[in-house]
């Protein structure tokens, strides 16, 4: 049997795993690195729907059902109105400048190595726990020990909602309707 | 289980050093938001990996506190201790959702008083 | 019943084999067949259906006498064969046909013979890549369908939260084809598509939500088992239909969700993202022959999508109007086909509803539409969600005993 | 649990592969039987016949905009409240009307939110300013302004 990683790859899971994963990152990397800023808000598509693969795979189906209807559904959809609403007309193209790319990949790079280093050498304390379903587990947190950060949630889209809305009053007055 | 931790640990590393190449890297401020949300999608693996995989040490529930149904507390309505991750995941969602309202109603506000979205030539307060 | 079981009892030398194999192949089939017969071919007899209320409706009688001739002509190679139609055996045999019919088989050759054209200014890789987004969020959502009793091709936890996520991926589909055509009023089309599409999710996601809650569960074959009884009846028929339970209620939820429903799938009159006098054909303005008629399947196949949400959450899904009872000592196969019967039959009652809103209502104006969405469905969503919380709550009371320690005891599972 | 989702990916598989399948089917068969000929004006945008006036990625109205930031919050909020519909009447008898009241509470703050927004004008798509306008703004979009401007 070969594994790598504990990822055996005799599973044909597996490989569905390394495809949701190759994904994630490859269209994560467009995301940084694309010439065309249309791109990036594609390709961010592409890295939400593989991070709620992901989700899948570590038995979280309410939350991977939550990243598509709030972050695909919502976010990207917002994104990309901004996008094509700040966006001049000539420069759609090629619109997404860089600045100081290479001490921004060192940086990146220098992040990336010291999260791999801490994530492959700690000794994680990992627990075999058979896969059980969530949604009723959050609502029963939700109304538990979390029952504050649930209605101080409401309070923070309350003033998410009256400040989006006040910013873009104020723009549109400035625009002239 | 298919995957072990590491790799989900490793895959959240790598969307946070994206995440964190675009925003420093990028001069338009909707590149910018999707670098930040990069780095929240990192950190939501990472936290609902840590809730799949890792022993939790302390019960949901409130131990200290005597409520008047404790025997009721055992059975589990407070929610199961691993789902503390995944709690705090959709609480990310939530956190997330609304600075991408908040933040691109900025963006808005910046281009009608500038005409552009470059963060590098945002220097000014006042629009 | 889980598929597996399904399956192993259908075929038992299945047993033996490796489960995921069989699980996969099971599912493969199951989704082929339900992509074969309800999507394609409902998206033909939708569009046979469509035109022939169409001609009714307009005094435009064509579609419903083309006959065997212009299917000929529909292909330069068979071109030269119309003069065979007039042949007498076969003009004859021509004019058996129901009028009509080969309108549907001549339109269908025709997409698929049409040239393939991608605009020169147009990104083409979005614009190829625009139909799979939009036909797999549209498509997907069929997975948790109970297209009988206790039988879907998936059986997921979060079903009707699942249906919801995963059907919003049409939004940056659509955005992607509108942008990708490098036309204007594919451009705006698209916009006008995804502001009303995650508008509208909102009254309609509520409504499903009501559901849920008077359920207890998103699983969609739990919110169908739970509908079998109604009353205080076991096996209640149709009293136990989620919108002739109590009292009726449900039925302002169900409205709001038909309306958002409608919304959802851009139909008239909520067609604004392809009003043909403003905005020639809205986001796939551009799109040409087969490439385009993969946006037309998604429509319909979520046109039939928003008829078997309805029916599934309101409508008893595959349960029988009669009591389930009557039925029980059917075997196997023949239960499965009354309840695929049932399920088919309710919600293509609401593909029909559409088509006839359709040559019925005239368009809305956006503002308006906007109007209808947020200042009308949203706040009846949520006043009713409360009310129905009420209720809930009110029953719940009288069926609990008084003492906390005993509910605790009686209650948990 | 991870089983079902077997199902889904079919179903996304299958959705990929019919429009593969269809497309590559497409190209051969129509290949035999008809003409292909692109021309200038077949893949020029098509606006009616007209020729096409000014770039495509015209600016569009604002309105749609502020509708995404409306509608996102409200996403949100439908998000946290599955949950707590799913579990209302399982955790019913622990927590009697407190469970009831907390949902009315929450949805309260964000129909307030609504309610707000509403007031103000953020819903309507064709925007009257008259109402909120100090005389000084009003002086200031006045039409002769606007069209010096």
């Amino acid at each position: 049997m070969i594994a790598v990683l504990g990822l055996q790859l005799s599973n044909p899971g597996a490989w569905v795993f390394l495809a949701f994963a190759a994904v994630t990152v490859a269209s994560a990397l467009m995301v940084a690195v694309s010439r065309n800023i249309v791109y990036s808000a594609f390709s961010l598509l592409l890295t939400f729907f593989g991070v709620a693969g992901l989700y899948v795979f570590l038995d979280a189906d309410f939350l991977a059902a939550a990243q598509l209807l709030v972050y695909i559904g919502g976010i990207l959809v917002l994104i990309l109105f901004g996008i094509m609403l700040t966006n001049k007309i000539r420069d759609i193209h090629v619109s997404n400048d860089t600045t100081n790319p290479i001490l921004g990949a060192v940086v990146a790079a220098g992040i990336f190595l010291v999260l791999a280093y801490v994530s492959l050498r700690c000794d994680w304390q990992v627990e075999d726990r058979p896969p059980a379903a969530t949604a009723h587990e959050i609502g029963r947190a939700f109304m538990g020990r979390y029952l504050l950060p649930f209605e101080a949630s409401s309070v923070l889209l309350l003033g998410a909602l009256i400040g989006a809305a006040y910013l873009a009053r104020r723009s549109e007055k400035k625009e002239g309707a | 289980m298919i995957a072990s931790l590491e790799w989900f640990l490793l895959i959240g590393a790598f969307l946070f050093a994206t995440g964190v190449y675009t925003i420093l890297t990028r001069k338009n401020a909707v590149s910018v938001l999707m670098g930040v949300e990069l780095v929240l999608n990192a950190a939501n693996i990472n936290l609902i990996a840590f809730s799949r995989f890792i022993k939790p040490v302390s019960s949901i529930g409130p131990q200290s506190v005597a409520l008047p149904m404790e025997p009721v507390a055992a059975s589990g309505i407070y929610g199961a201790p691993w789902i503390q991750g995944q709690v705090f995941a959709a609480f990310v969602i939530v956190l997330a959702a609304a600075e991408a309202a908040v933040a691109l109603g900025i963006i808005l506000g910046i281009y009608r008083g500038l005409g552009d979205v470059n963060v590098d030539e945002t220097v000014r307060l006042k629009g | 019943m889980h598929l597996l079981d399904f399956i192993h009892q259908l075929l038992p030398f299945t047993r033996d084999w490796a489960d995921w194999f069989v699980y996969v192949l099971m599912v493969f089939f199951f989704a082929f067949a339900i992509l074969n017969t309800l999507v394609a071919p409902l998206t033909g007899i939708s569009t046979y259906i469509e035109r022939r209320l169409a001609g009714r409706a307009q005094y435009r009688w064509g579609p419903n006498r083309v006959g065997f001739r212009s299917l000929l002509s529909a292909l330069p190679l068979t071109r030269g064969l119309t003069k065979l139609a007039d042949v007498q055996p076969i003009k004859f045999i021509g004019s058996k046909i129901p009028g009509g019919l080969l309108q549907f088989a001549a339109d269908g050759l025709k997409l698929f013979t049409k040239e393939d054209i991608i605009p020169s200014g147009a990104d083409s890789f979005l614009f190829r890549l625009a139909p799979y987004v939009v036909m797999a969020g549209s498509f997907a959502a069929f997975a948790v369908f109970p297209v009988s009793f206790w039988c879907s091709a998936t059986n997921l936890n979060i079903g009707i939260f699942y249906v919801i996520g995963i059907s919003s991926l049409v939004v940056p589909g659509v955005l992607m084809s509108g942008w990708a055509s490098a036309n204007k009023w594919a451009l705006y089309g698209g916009m006008r598509a995804a502001s009303q599409i995650v508008s509208y999710e909102i009254p309609v996601a509520i409504s499903l939500m009501t559901v849920v809650m008077l359920t207890g569960s998103m699983n969609m074959n739990d919110i169908v088992a739970s509908q079998l009884s109604g009353y205080g009846i076991e096996k209640a028929g149709l009293l136990g239909w989620n919108v002739f339970r109590y009292g009726g209620l449900l039925v302002v939820p169900f409205v709001v969700y038909f309306i958002g429903g409608c919304a959802e799938v851009n139909r008239t009159p909520f067609d604004l993202p392809e009003a043909e006098s403003e905005l020639v054909a809205g986001y796939h303005t551009e799109y040409s022959g087969f490439r385009w008629s993969f946006f037309f399947m998604a429509e319909y196949a979520n046109m039939f999508a928003v008829g078997a949400i309805a029916t599934t959450m309101f409508l008893g899904g595959p349960l029988p109007p009669y009591p389930a009872a009557f039925t029980e000592g059917l075997p196997m196969l023949a239960r499965f086909g009354e309840g695929f019967f049932w399920f088919f039959v309710k919600s293509y009652f609401f593909v029909l509803v559409m088509i006839h809103m359709r040559w019925t209502l005239p368009r809305y104006r956006i503002d308006q539409l906007m109007h209808l969405c947020w200042k009308v469905l949203i706040p009846i969503a949520l006043l009713w969600f409360v009310i129905m919380c009420g209720v809930k709550m009110w029953r719940m009371e009288q069926n609990l005993p008084k003492h906390p320690a005993a509910a605790a005891a009686g209650a948990h599972r | 649990m991870r089983y079902d989702y077997v199902g889904v990916l079919v179903f996304l598989v299958l959705a990929v592969g019919f429009i593969l399948a269809g497309m590559t089917a497409q190209r051969i068969v129509s290949r035999l039987l008809r003409t292909w000929r692109p021309s200038a004006s077949k893949l020029s945008p098509y606006e009616c016949g007209e020729e096409p006036v000014g770039g495509t990625y015209v600016r569009y109205n604002i309105r749609f905009y502020v509708i995404a930031l409306i509608f996102i919050v409200f996403d949100v909020e439908i998000v946290l409240l599955f949950p707590w519909a799913r579990v209302f009447q399982e955790l019913y008898p622990f927590y009697r009307s407190v469970l009831f009241w907390d949902m009315v509470i929450f949805i309260g703050i964000l129909a307030f939110g609504l309610a707000y927004v509403w007031a103000k004008g953020d819903l309507e798509w064709v925007k009257t300013f008259r109402k909120h306008l100090s005389p000084a703004e009003k002086v200031a979009r006045s039409p002769q302004k606007k069209e010096a401007a």
